[in-house]
């Protein structure tokens, strides 16, 4: 009955938060409703019992997703951009009606289900000796659909390549993202010293954690990869520059590795296959890889494309 | 029981945040605004997806909408930090954060 | 009931207060930085309450601790936060520390 | 054993390679030379496995549908993989010498070659695979390749066009995911193979159908959703041009097809289907008419992809909308596909084309083909033989294609789609007129040249299209491999 009324409550919090994140007047409230947003919804999946998922979109869907528009608010507001006048009202009442029609048009599709239906749960439970892993999602991500995953990862590396691609072509060779300066002594130069550790430790753990838990690669990146951030924007650390040997290395090792051992799999029974003695340690390899990757992947597009000269 | 009412529950509030969000996309000019809507709509399909597959609570949740969901964060992510470069980009270039609506066959007139 | 239900009952109470004190004052607030002062200050003191109250219900000295990580990275992490999104928002200044 | 069941990985693996190489150690010229022989190599095994064994099905990690991902490789999936093996091909050694790596790293010269790799292996991923959801991933991966090439260039027009293309993108992309999802909750499967069982009639499926048809038209850029194609396709560098307008709207429409004909062939009511058709005969004719209106050459070669589309879209009214075939409906979706390669070929050749006369002018207006035949004979040839493919004249595979489409018209009765096709012929011969006529006005001004074994590949590519007519029966063949019994039946 409370978890009832809990959920009907959350529902309604959430809509009601992204409603002021679409109708907000001003950009930069609208943009920390959407955050706010995000950590609502990644409760709505605790809810769910989805707690894998819970973790990916508090840290990628509201963290970094957050992150990268806060900044670019920043930036245009730097910039002098001023917003657009809203649209007329008559425009208004039309596109409202055919929202409420696509929501509609959803609601009945999702009202004809069978309340039955049992999906693959017991397939995966079926399956999930032979891969290598506790973990039923960490199974369908590395192990069941892990060509899904592969090829994920290498969208990170396209977007990554498309974001710098967009620098001038004056500062190609220089360092990501602008110089960051903070007050040495300052709240952010000390927790640049103080949280690194502990972060390093989290996100470490969530990768590791994965097989068997709720976890993995790509939560643990975000962790990594915010850590990182941090101690960036205490101006303790700085990217090294775009045309770097070992940056770029760090970028297409997990891809690559992951790669590697799908194509090495074709000698021991098939494309990525990932024969069940060994699974294990080759999943917890790829995560290894794909965490470090992911890491560096998620702070570079962050930071954006090159911004400085190069030196 | 209570099962199948929690997904239902959540599955119809990703369905009205999606109605939510494509209204953000559509009655919204500037290029960020779209692209909070663009994410409201993603995780209100993620919500969908996800509640149908716990409909059966005797089972557990269904962990492959979970790993589908997961891939599709990190797509929207990918493709919010490429969008959010081409903005701040096309803000340094042109001064502007929105699309001139004039219809694009009208360029490249002698 | 038990004094530590109690004491969880008393204590998520009075951090539920705190963090409802912070939300009125993010709404009511006039600028964003009035706004982040109401929201950090309130809502740390609020989730400590609520860690203290959660730390009665823990079944062993492991989960104590693990709650005390949490509320230790959430402070930290809305200290940073606050000193990121007041940088952010420092109108025409690109770098107000430096 | 092991080799036929190695080109559907390899398919991928290679592009992929290629593209991680190319981050660390950018050596294109290298890279191309290993990376574009071993693909065609791929691609051989390919075409040989499939007409010996019949379709490859290679479940992904041993892990069979519905918990695992089927790679597919039957007749259509292989032609799509060999079209874009000879296009990607041939576009990359043409822009050898377009984005030069020197001493002095730049940004283009680097960034262009990862997101030309990562591009194939997009498609390639695109076309083989059997999965709702996988085809979700594998075509965000071609958007967001396609997205960094648009804006390559790098000035405010192109990122503009990059901004165009990404809303149409981010709406179809989510309308498709959503069709997805509501499909997984129906049947509890993502395989096409799988759904293809199933009855398909329930809302959820009804409205699912709807979705994935409107966010793949809008990636398709079929009319209305035809706005973001010409300045973005037109403003990347010639070679990008080249795959994007030969390649990327036909991965978007190869999943339609896959969609209607395979995974739902009962679903589509005639209605819907007539609706596909209509806006298929509207792109056709506006898209013609706003390709004459143009005045640079690469937004008219570029309004040319939005008219060509459309014919792509009518073999939905004659050959869709049921899994028990008539007698036209081989020819029809044989008669789309053909369109979709030739046009492939025929695109490429026309923006490498225009790219060399372009750079020979150091401009792309109408005047930079003035005296094209007597300067670049080579490359006036290749506009000439690419433009008759697109005119659909004979003997070049655009007429087989038409003529394929235009007897299934007759045969089933709709001849209004027959009008379409001759007067889309038409009007085509229409905007080619122009650049082809100037290509014989003598030259006035002064214009540069292009190396003459760089001429020589557009040629070869548009050659490729009239080959493909002269030679059609082998690949109608090689087409039908893996395609229901019944479906082979096509007119005599």
């Amino acid at each position: 009955m409370t978890g009832a009324i809990f959920d009907i409550v959350l529902c309604l919090l959430i809509l009601a938060v992204a409603l002021a994140a679409i109708l907000g007047r001003d950009l930069f409230g609208s943009v920390v409703f959407f955050i706010v947003y995000g950590l609502l919804v990644a409760l709505a999946w605790t809810r769910l019992g989805a707690v894998d998922v819970a973790l990916a979109e508090a840290a990628i869907g509201a963290g970094l997703t957050g992150v990268l528009l806060v900044g670019a608010v920043a930036r245009l507001r730097r910039g002098g951009v001023v917003e657009p006048t809203p649209p007329r009202p008559l425009a208004r009442g039309a596109q409202m009606g055919i929202c409420v029609l696509a929501a509609g048009l959803v609601g009945a599709a999702i009202a004809g289900l069978d309340p039955d239906a049992a999906g693959l749960t017991a397939t995966v439970a079926q399956n999930l000796e032979a891969s290598g892993v506790g973990n039923p999602v960490t199974a369908v991500l590395l192990n069941f659909r892990g060509y899904d995953t592969l090829l994920e990862t290498v969208v990170l590396l396209v977007v990554l390549i498309g974001v710098w691609s967009l620098a001038e072509d004056r500062y190609w060779g220089g360092r990501p993202g602008l110089r960051q300066h903070a007050k040495p002594g300052g709240v952010l130069a000390t927790y640049g010293r103080f949280l690194p550790p502990l972060g390093l430790l989290a996100g470490v753990y969530v990768v590791w954690a994965g097989t068997d838990q709720p976890g993995g690669a790509f939560q643990g990146g975000t962790i990594l990869a915010a850590v990182w951030l941090l101690v960036a924007m205490a101006g303790l650390v700085d990217a090294p520059p775009v045309t770097a040997r070992r940056l770029r290395l760090t970028i297409v090792a997990g891809p690559a590795l992951f790669l590697a051992v799908a194509v090495a799999g074709i000698f021991m029974g098939g494309f990525l296959h990932l024969p069940p003695e060994h699974a294990k340690q080759l999943i917890q390899t790829i995560e290894a890889g794909l965490a470090l990757s992911i890491a560096a992947t998620l702070a570079l597009l962050v930071a954006g494309p090159p911004q400085r000269g190069a030196r | 029981m209570t099962g199948l009412d929690t997904a239902t529950l959540f599955a119809w509030c990703g369905a009205g945040l999606i109605g939510i969000g494509l209204y953000g996309f559509l009655a919204n000019r500037h290029m960020l605004r779209r692209l909070v809507a663009f994410n409201v709509v993603g995780s209100g399909i993620f919500l969908v997806f996800g509640a149908s597959g716990a409909r059966r609570a005797d089972l557990g949740p269904d962990p492959v909408p979970q790993a589908l969901i997961i891939t599709g964060i990190v797509v929207a992510l990918a493709t919010t930090a490429l969008l959010v470069a081409l903005v701040i980009r096309y803000a340094d270039l042109a001064g502007r954060a929105t699309l001139p609506e004039d219809e694009p066959g009208d360029d490249g007139k002698e | 009931m038990s004094i530590a239900t109690l004491f969880t009952a008393l204590m998520t109470t009075g951090g539920l207060i705190f963090f409802i004190a912070g939300s009125v004052g993010m709404l009511r607030f006039p600028d964003q930085h009035s706004r982040l002062h109401a929201m950090t200050k309130a809502d740390n003191l609020g989730l400590g309450m609520i860690v203290l109250g959660a730390m009665a219900q823990a079944g062993g000295p492991l989960v104590v601790f693990k709650l005390a990580l949490i509320w230790i990275l959430a402070v930290a992490a809305s200290a940073v936060t606050a000193q990121t999104i007041a940088r952010a928002t420092l109108p025409g200044q690109a770098d107000p520390e430096a | 054993m092991i080799l036929p069941a190695l080109a559907p990985a390899l398919s991928v693996a290679v592009p992929l390679a290629a593209a991680f190489l190319a981050v660390v150690a950018p050596r294109p010229r290298l890279l191309v030379g290993v990376t574009v022989p071993a693909m065609l190599a791929v691609m051989a095994l390919a075409v040989l496995g499939v007409r010996q064994g019949g379709p490859l099905v290679l479940a992904v990690g041993g892990w069979e549908p519905p918990l695992g991902i089927a790679l597919v490789a039957d007749g259509l999936s292989t032609a799509f993989l060999v079209a874009t093996a000879l296009t990607i091909g041939t576009v990359l050694v043409v822009a050898l010498p377009q984005f030069p790596i020197r001493q002095n790293e730049t940004r283009a010269g680097w960034a262009f070659w990862p997101l030309a790799f990562l591009l194939w292996a997009a498609l390639n991923a695109v076309f083989l695979s059997g999965d709702l959801f996988n085809i979700y991933v594998a075509i965000e991966f071609v958007t967001l390749a396609t997205l960094a090439l648009v804006a390559l260039e790098g000035k405010a027009k192109q990122v503009e066009a990059a901004m165009r293309y990404a809303m149409f993108a981010l709406f179809g992309s989510l309308a498709y995911l959503l069709g997805v999802a509501l499909l997984y909750a129906a049947h509890g499967t993502l395989d096409i193979g799988l759904l293809a069982q199933l009855p398909a009639q329930d809302t959820a499926s009804l409205v699912a159908a709807g979705l994935i048809t409107a966010g793949l038209a809008a990636k398709t850029a079929l009319f209305p959703f035809h706005a973001w194609l010409p300045p973005a396709h037109a403003g990347a560098p010639a070679p990008a041009s080249a795959m994007l307008s030969a390649l990327v709207p036909k991965a978007s429409f190869y999943v339609l097809l896959r969609f209607w004909f395979d995974a739902m062939p009962e679903a589509a009511g005639a209605i819907a289907l007539q609706l596909l058709g209509a806006l298929g005969a509207t792109a056709i004719v506006y898209g013609s008419i706003l390709a004459v209106r143009q005045n640079r050459l690469k937004q008219l070669v570029a309004y040319s992809t939005v008219a060509q589309i459309g014919y792509l879209f009518l073999v939905f009214p004659l050959a869709g909308g049921s899994a028990e075939p008539q007698p036209w409906t081989a020819g029809a979706w044989t008669g789309s596909v053909f369109h979709a390669v030739s046009h492939a070929f025929a695109k490429a050749a026309m923006f490498l084309a225009v790219g060399h006369a372009v750079l020979a002018a150091g401009h792309d207006r109408m005047s930079a083909m003035d005296g094209l035949t007597r300067r670049m004979p080579m490359t006036a040839f290749a506009l000439g033989v690419s433009a008759v493919t697109l005119m659909g004249l004979p003997p070049s595979g655009g007429f087989t294609a038409k003529f394929l489409l235009l007897t299934a018209a007759f045969a089933s009765g709709q001849v209004l789609w027959a009008a379409i096709i001759v007067l889309g012929g038409v009007l085509a011969a229409a905007y080619l007129f122009r650049p082809l006529a100037r290509a014989f006005l003598p030259d006035r001004g002064r214009y540069g040249t292009v190396p003459r074994a760089q001429q020589a590949l557009p040629l070869a590519l548009a050659m490729l299209s009239v080959v493909l007519g002269i030679v059609s029966a082998a690949p109608y063949d090689f087409l039908q491999t893996g395609r229901p019994a019944a479906a082979e039946e096509g007119l005599e």
